[in-house]
């Protein structure tokens, strides 16, 4: 075990598997000389040379288009978007196509890629450097979403990602990179997409979460551990597909949902889980299920004062949870 | 090459390579002479003796049968059988010349929904793409999931993945870097009409290819109308293939009439494709003698006369009118040839639309694969 | 009152608008000589010109993006893009853009576009002529979305959404367009955007939906009175803002709700409806929040078996209508 | 024109223009009979006799302005003080040349992040400039929401929504547009980088105003870099401008550093626009001297001397000679232009500094109008 930080997890695990499969190679913008704008590719055009480190033009939808092309003829592209926020030119090559390759040729093509993209705020990155983006993806058949939080979570899953026979979006979230450490194990793992993990074992209410926001969530269900209140905390890790099994139990279990996220509400991920919940566990529902989530503006406003106003933190959790117990 | 992780799930690529390596292909039939004399590539089929070979023979042969062939599924539609169909009629030459010009079951072919001849051409039979009009069991691109024409089919590097216009042209290039990376000799060719020219996707991906002088043939089929919209209202320039020059790659405006023209057109750009050269753009001035698709009604935003216009530079009618010429074919060997493409498409038809619809056992299947999450 | 369909409906809103307002204009592909591949702007070039009538090339993310700096200043564009399934590359204007405009200059500007789109399936218009979008720009705060069932709602908000300083997206469901005729004021009139509708009361259930499938459901509602089910239908016509009023008053009416919807299940409209009745009604609930949704595959097949399988019927609904009753 | 149905909501521009007009401004100081000498755009300012005018001292004074400015905003991030600043340092001559050929108040700026002297050149003071970077109350563009130098204002026409790279180039096209369906004798010109010559957008874009003659400025300020990525790998052409010709308008590569060519090349392209003849392409060749943002390290990526080298011809300095070198400035003038600078300045980063972050009332205001729904 080393205790690293997500950006360095993120790294790692792409260095491995380019140094295990000559078919993975890296795209993106700024990614080979500058290794990266946060340095997730420091040192691969060295080590890996341009004809596997390939800095791109300005150009999001290509970056997406010539990466699907090269995984659909036996490449493990991985592309980078700088921002999670430039990725909308994507949605058409991700979204429009990707997602459909395999079921529009009856399984004839596949597309084994992975688009990598930092996102979310709390970073002082205002409306253009700090949207969340994950919903876009998740409501789509054929893509995989993955959230990671931790650095051990982001080296397993982005090993799993880069060797999944399917379009992976895999966003990382751009606070996370440094401030959040954790060990990673010296040997090789992987971890598999779409299963949740508990970060927490409670048995009063529990907190379902994914990316930063578990910290937060973490965080609380300490501080209202003095409130005698018991938080079990679910890291969703993939949000497609969700891991609906580990959500059901969980909400039998407390029979009290919280969930959290920092994208804004309306059709956020939150929405999901908790129809799902209501589907599949309304009988053991002790009150209703409730989220926590971003505020309906853009995004993140740039003076801190207005940030801080977005960002959700322990405390709101910590009131969310008191207000759910006393259900 | 390290360990490949997914063999299952890409190894249909790989054995048409094999494929075509064992089978030897190294090159097209045409003499390469012909090919690199850059005044001919000017110069129109009319005005041109057929080269003394029997290529051309069977390639008005095929031609033939892509007629034919289109002309029934129009007739199909028009009788409630087939769904929508975006008919290939006036564009025939610069299809058929430029699969000949590259290595079928080694090239790969990044088409759109009007390149039926391409289909043809790369392997496809009659009976199979009607079953695309007709959504039978035995389609092999999509399993009739897609509209006709539309899917893959990885041993005849055939790729037509959607419908959105252009998205193929960055994938296109994607294959080309995967061709690149691998120390493939291969080419990508990408089909595009002149409406997708106008798309961000087109300008993005051509800049790609010719940044990492990428194996790729752009060959654009310009037949001066997006559905309804004019070149006029598409463009202020009088070619697409002006477009090159800003991206550093070699534009060629073609008669996509000539086929020989074509023919020649791409042969060179794959030469250069192949030796490192880079990308090319073919502009293939070629005509559509029918409405945009069977759901298009032309009358209303063009005029007969201009159509008629149109129909005296018919592909079909100027190679036929060569091959008189050079007494390569004569009137009974013009009915035979006529009469065999009649039968081909007629048992054709018949077995496609004695096929049942496909059972539904895969409806959910193959939205991601097996062996993931 | 005139009977019109869907299509003549669109058809005269948008007319009657640019006869009303100079800045109003039309832009997109084949709307001039041609009047629109479904004929929706038939005749506009003839009447208004082609200063106000612009075929424009194919390239939509310009569509979006020049509507959006038209709107900007001054002009009140009406984009269409042909087809749903080609809306993709306008997202980068739309959603990160265009939604943005007044939060981001603190409202100095604001961009008084439509962004219109017949979508949906049912035509064996397969993968690509088929999709449901409404869900991604429903999602992004500084949208507004516009999902009409009937010619009198299609029209009447259409001309609310063209006088509206804000951006909306307006999809018709292209099924709708020649199948639905109905009833059709003379005389001017403007529905308001962001409120359901009561198409059905009823006691015992109710079923929230909106576009083609509200038309289902009526269908549904009747053939279970049979039953001695009397079902209430909300049809949402707005998909954001969402009427959370008129959701909440009839799910504490019947107790009972089922969310339907052609999209599919994962983040659909039906997730976000489920959520806020669980929170906000969680006591008036008799019974689980129901949806039926299309399923989790890219988009409708196009043999006609495949198609049938895909989308909703009366029948799907009655049956779970029926479940949903004896819960 | 019909009723306006919302002149509450678009007022600011009409006000803007109603301004314009009633200043009285019809063309730039500058006398057209320069400007229309199609040599002198060619010539580099340093072969080159100053006009006899006292513009192009006052234009050297605002250089002058802008470089205190940008050197103190960057400063201030230094000391921790200010956000994130992507300076306009080497870019200087282009904008502020552009701007002068232009008419302030009427004609519309789409602008980019590194275009602090065209903030400067349309009437922000340095004082709302630097709010921006330290997120203060009174910031004029966003209400310090977003990013410095993003948002709008309206009355000076400076429009930059975001921070995704080339979207505001079609944004600007419809401006035009706009102007073009009014009857307004409006330019818009589009500042960008070579960075965003690669996006879709920007082909679309160009594409569109070709087609309909609309009257827009195209300008490239080329610095060679997109953040770390250099030409050669952005596009296998030696310059932006070249791919004009492609969308049917000129294409005008001018020395982005020689501030009297930019003049020219602007007003010409003006002419250009307002006489109905449509879009122009300019390539402004500049340097960017310091790293892309101050979040960037350029030390990992391009070598100080290809800085020192870049630096030789700086756009302060070449102006600065050309002035001394007509007698128009000695060093004492010098001295007192730098002092004024520092002054204000320094006025202007204490005032931005004592001035308080905003309320938080406003945060869920502006989502949508109140009008609306
Ligand atoms: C992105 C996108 N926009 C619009 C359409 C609708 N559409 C289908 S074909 C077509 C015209 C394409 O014209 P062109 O590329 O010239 O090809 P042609 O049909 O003339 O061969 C349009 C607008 C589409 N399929 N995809
Ligand atoms: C669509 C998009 N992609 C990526 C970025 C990240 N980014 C910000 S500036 C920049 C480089 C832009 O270079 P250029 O256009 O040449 O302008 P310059 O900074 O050199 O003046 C990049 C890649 C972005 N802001 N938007
Ligand atoms: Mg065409
Ligand atoms: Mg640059």
């Amino acid at each position: 075990m080393t205790i690293k930080t997500v950006l360095e997890a993120v790294h790692d695990a792409m260095q491995e598997e380019m140094r295990r499969d000559e078919t993975v190679f890296v795209m993106g913008e700024d990614i080979g000389a500058r290794g990266g704008v946060f340095l997730a590719t420091e040192g691969f055009l060295q080590e890996f040379g341009e004809n596997r480190v390939i800095d791109t033009p300005l150009a999001e939808s290509s970056i997406a288009g010539v990466a699907l092309g090269a995984a659909m003829h036996g490449m493990r592209p991985i592309a980078e978007i700088e921002f999670g926020d430039f990725i909308w030119p994507t949605i058409n090559q991700i979204v429009g196509e990707a997602a459909k390759v395999r079921y529009g040729t009856k399984g004839k093509l596949n597309a084994p890629m992975v688009l990598r993209a930092p996102h979310g705020g709390g970073v002082r990155g205002a409306l253009y450097h700090s949207q969340s983006v994950e919903a876009f993806f998740a409501h789509t058949p054929g893509l995989k979403v993955v959230t990671p939080s931790t650095p051990y979570d982001a080296k397993g899953l982005l090993k799993s990602a880069i060797r999944d026979d399917d379009p992976v979006i895999f966003l990382e979230h751009k606070r996370t990179y440094r401030l959040v450490r954790g060990e990673v194990p010296d040997d090789e793992y992987t971890l598999p997409i779409g299963k949740a993990d508990l970060k927490r074992e409670g048995s009063d209410v529990t907190i379902i979460t994914y990316g930063l926001m578990l910290h937060h969530c973490l965080e609380a269900a300490e501080t209202v551990e003095m409130d005698d209140i018991d938080v079990e905390v679910l890291d969703l890790r993939t949000v497609r597909p969700l891991d609906t099994d580990a959500i059901l139990a969980t909400t039998r279990k407390t029979g009290k949902v919280l969930i959290v996220h920092e994208d804004n509400k309306a059709l956020g991920i939150g929405a999901e889980v908790s129809a799902i919940i209501s589907e599949n566990a309304f009988e053991y529902l002790d009150g209703p299920v409730a989220r926590l989530a971003g505020p309906e503006i853009p995004a993140m406003p740039f003076a801190p004062p207005l940030e801080d106003m977005y960002m959700i933190d322990s405390e709101k959790i910590a009131n969310s949870i008191r207000q759910l117990a006393e259900y | 090459m390290a360990e490949q992780t997914s063999d299952h799930e890409n190894g249909a690529f790989e054995r048409a390579v094999r494929a075509a390596a064992d089978s030897g292909i190294t090159k097209p039939t045409i003499s390469e002479s012909s090919s690199t004399n850059q005044e001919s590539s000017k110069t129109r089929l009319s005005n041109k003796k057929a080269p003394d070979s029997p290529d051309l023979l069977s390639m008005y042969r095929r031609m033939v049968l892509c007629r034919t062939l289109d002309e029934r599924i129009w007739m199909l539609n028009r009788q409630g059988k087939a769904a929508i169909m975006a008919s290939s009629q006036g564009h025939e030459a610069g299809q058929i010349g430029s699969v000949e010009a590259l290595q079928k079951g080694y090239d790969q072919f990044y088409i759109y929904y009007r390149d039926l001849a391409v289909l043809l051409e790369l392997g496809l039979t009659p009976t199979e793409i009607i079953k695309g009009f007709v959504a039978k069991e035995g389609e092999p691109l999509s399993g009739a999931r897609q509209f006709p024409t539309h899917g893959a089919h990885p041993e005849y590097g055939i790729i037509n993945l959607s419908n959105v216009v252009a998205t193929h042209i960055p994938q296109g290039v994607g294959a080309a870097l995967s061709a690149k990376m691998k120390g493939e000799n291969r080419v990508v060719i990408i089909y595009f009409g002149d409406g997708a020219s106008s798309a961000g996707d087109c300008h993005e991906a051509m800049n790609f290819a010719a940044i990492h002088k990428l194996p790729v043939i752009f060959f654009c089929e310009n037949n001066k109308y997006a559905i309804s919209v004019p070149l006029k209202n598409q463009m202020a320039v009088g070619s697409v293939a002006s477009r090159a020059e800003g991206y550093g790659m070699p534009g060629i405006e073609v008669d996509g009439c000539d086929i020989i023209a074509v023919y020649e057109a791409t042969f060179e750009a794959a030469q250069r494709a192949r030796s490192g050269q880079g990308p090319s753009l073919i502009e293939a001035q070629v005509e559509r003698y029918l409405p945009h698709t069977s759901d298009d009604d032309d009358s209303i935003y063009r005029s007969q006369e201009e159509i008629e216009e149109a129909k005296k530079r018919d592909p079909l009618k100027m190679l036929k009118d060569l091959l008189y010429s050079s007494e390569v074919l004569d009137e009974e060997q013009e009915e035979l040839i006529n009469k065999d493409a009649r039968q081909i498409v007629n048992e054709a038809t018949e077995e496609a639309e004695d096929a049942p619809y496909p059972e539904t056992d895969d409806f959910f299947k193959h939205v991601v694969g097996d062996s993931s999450v």
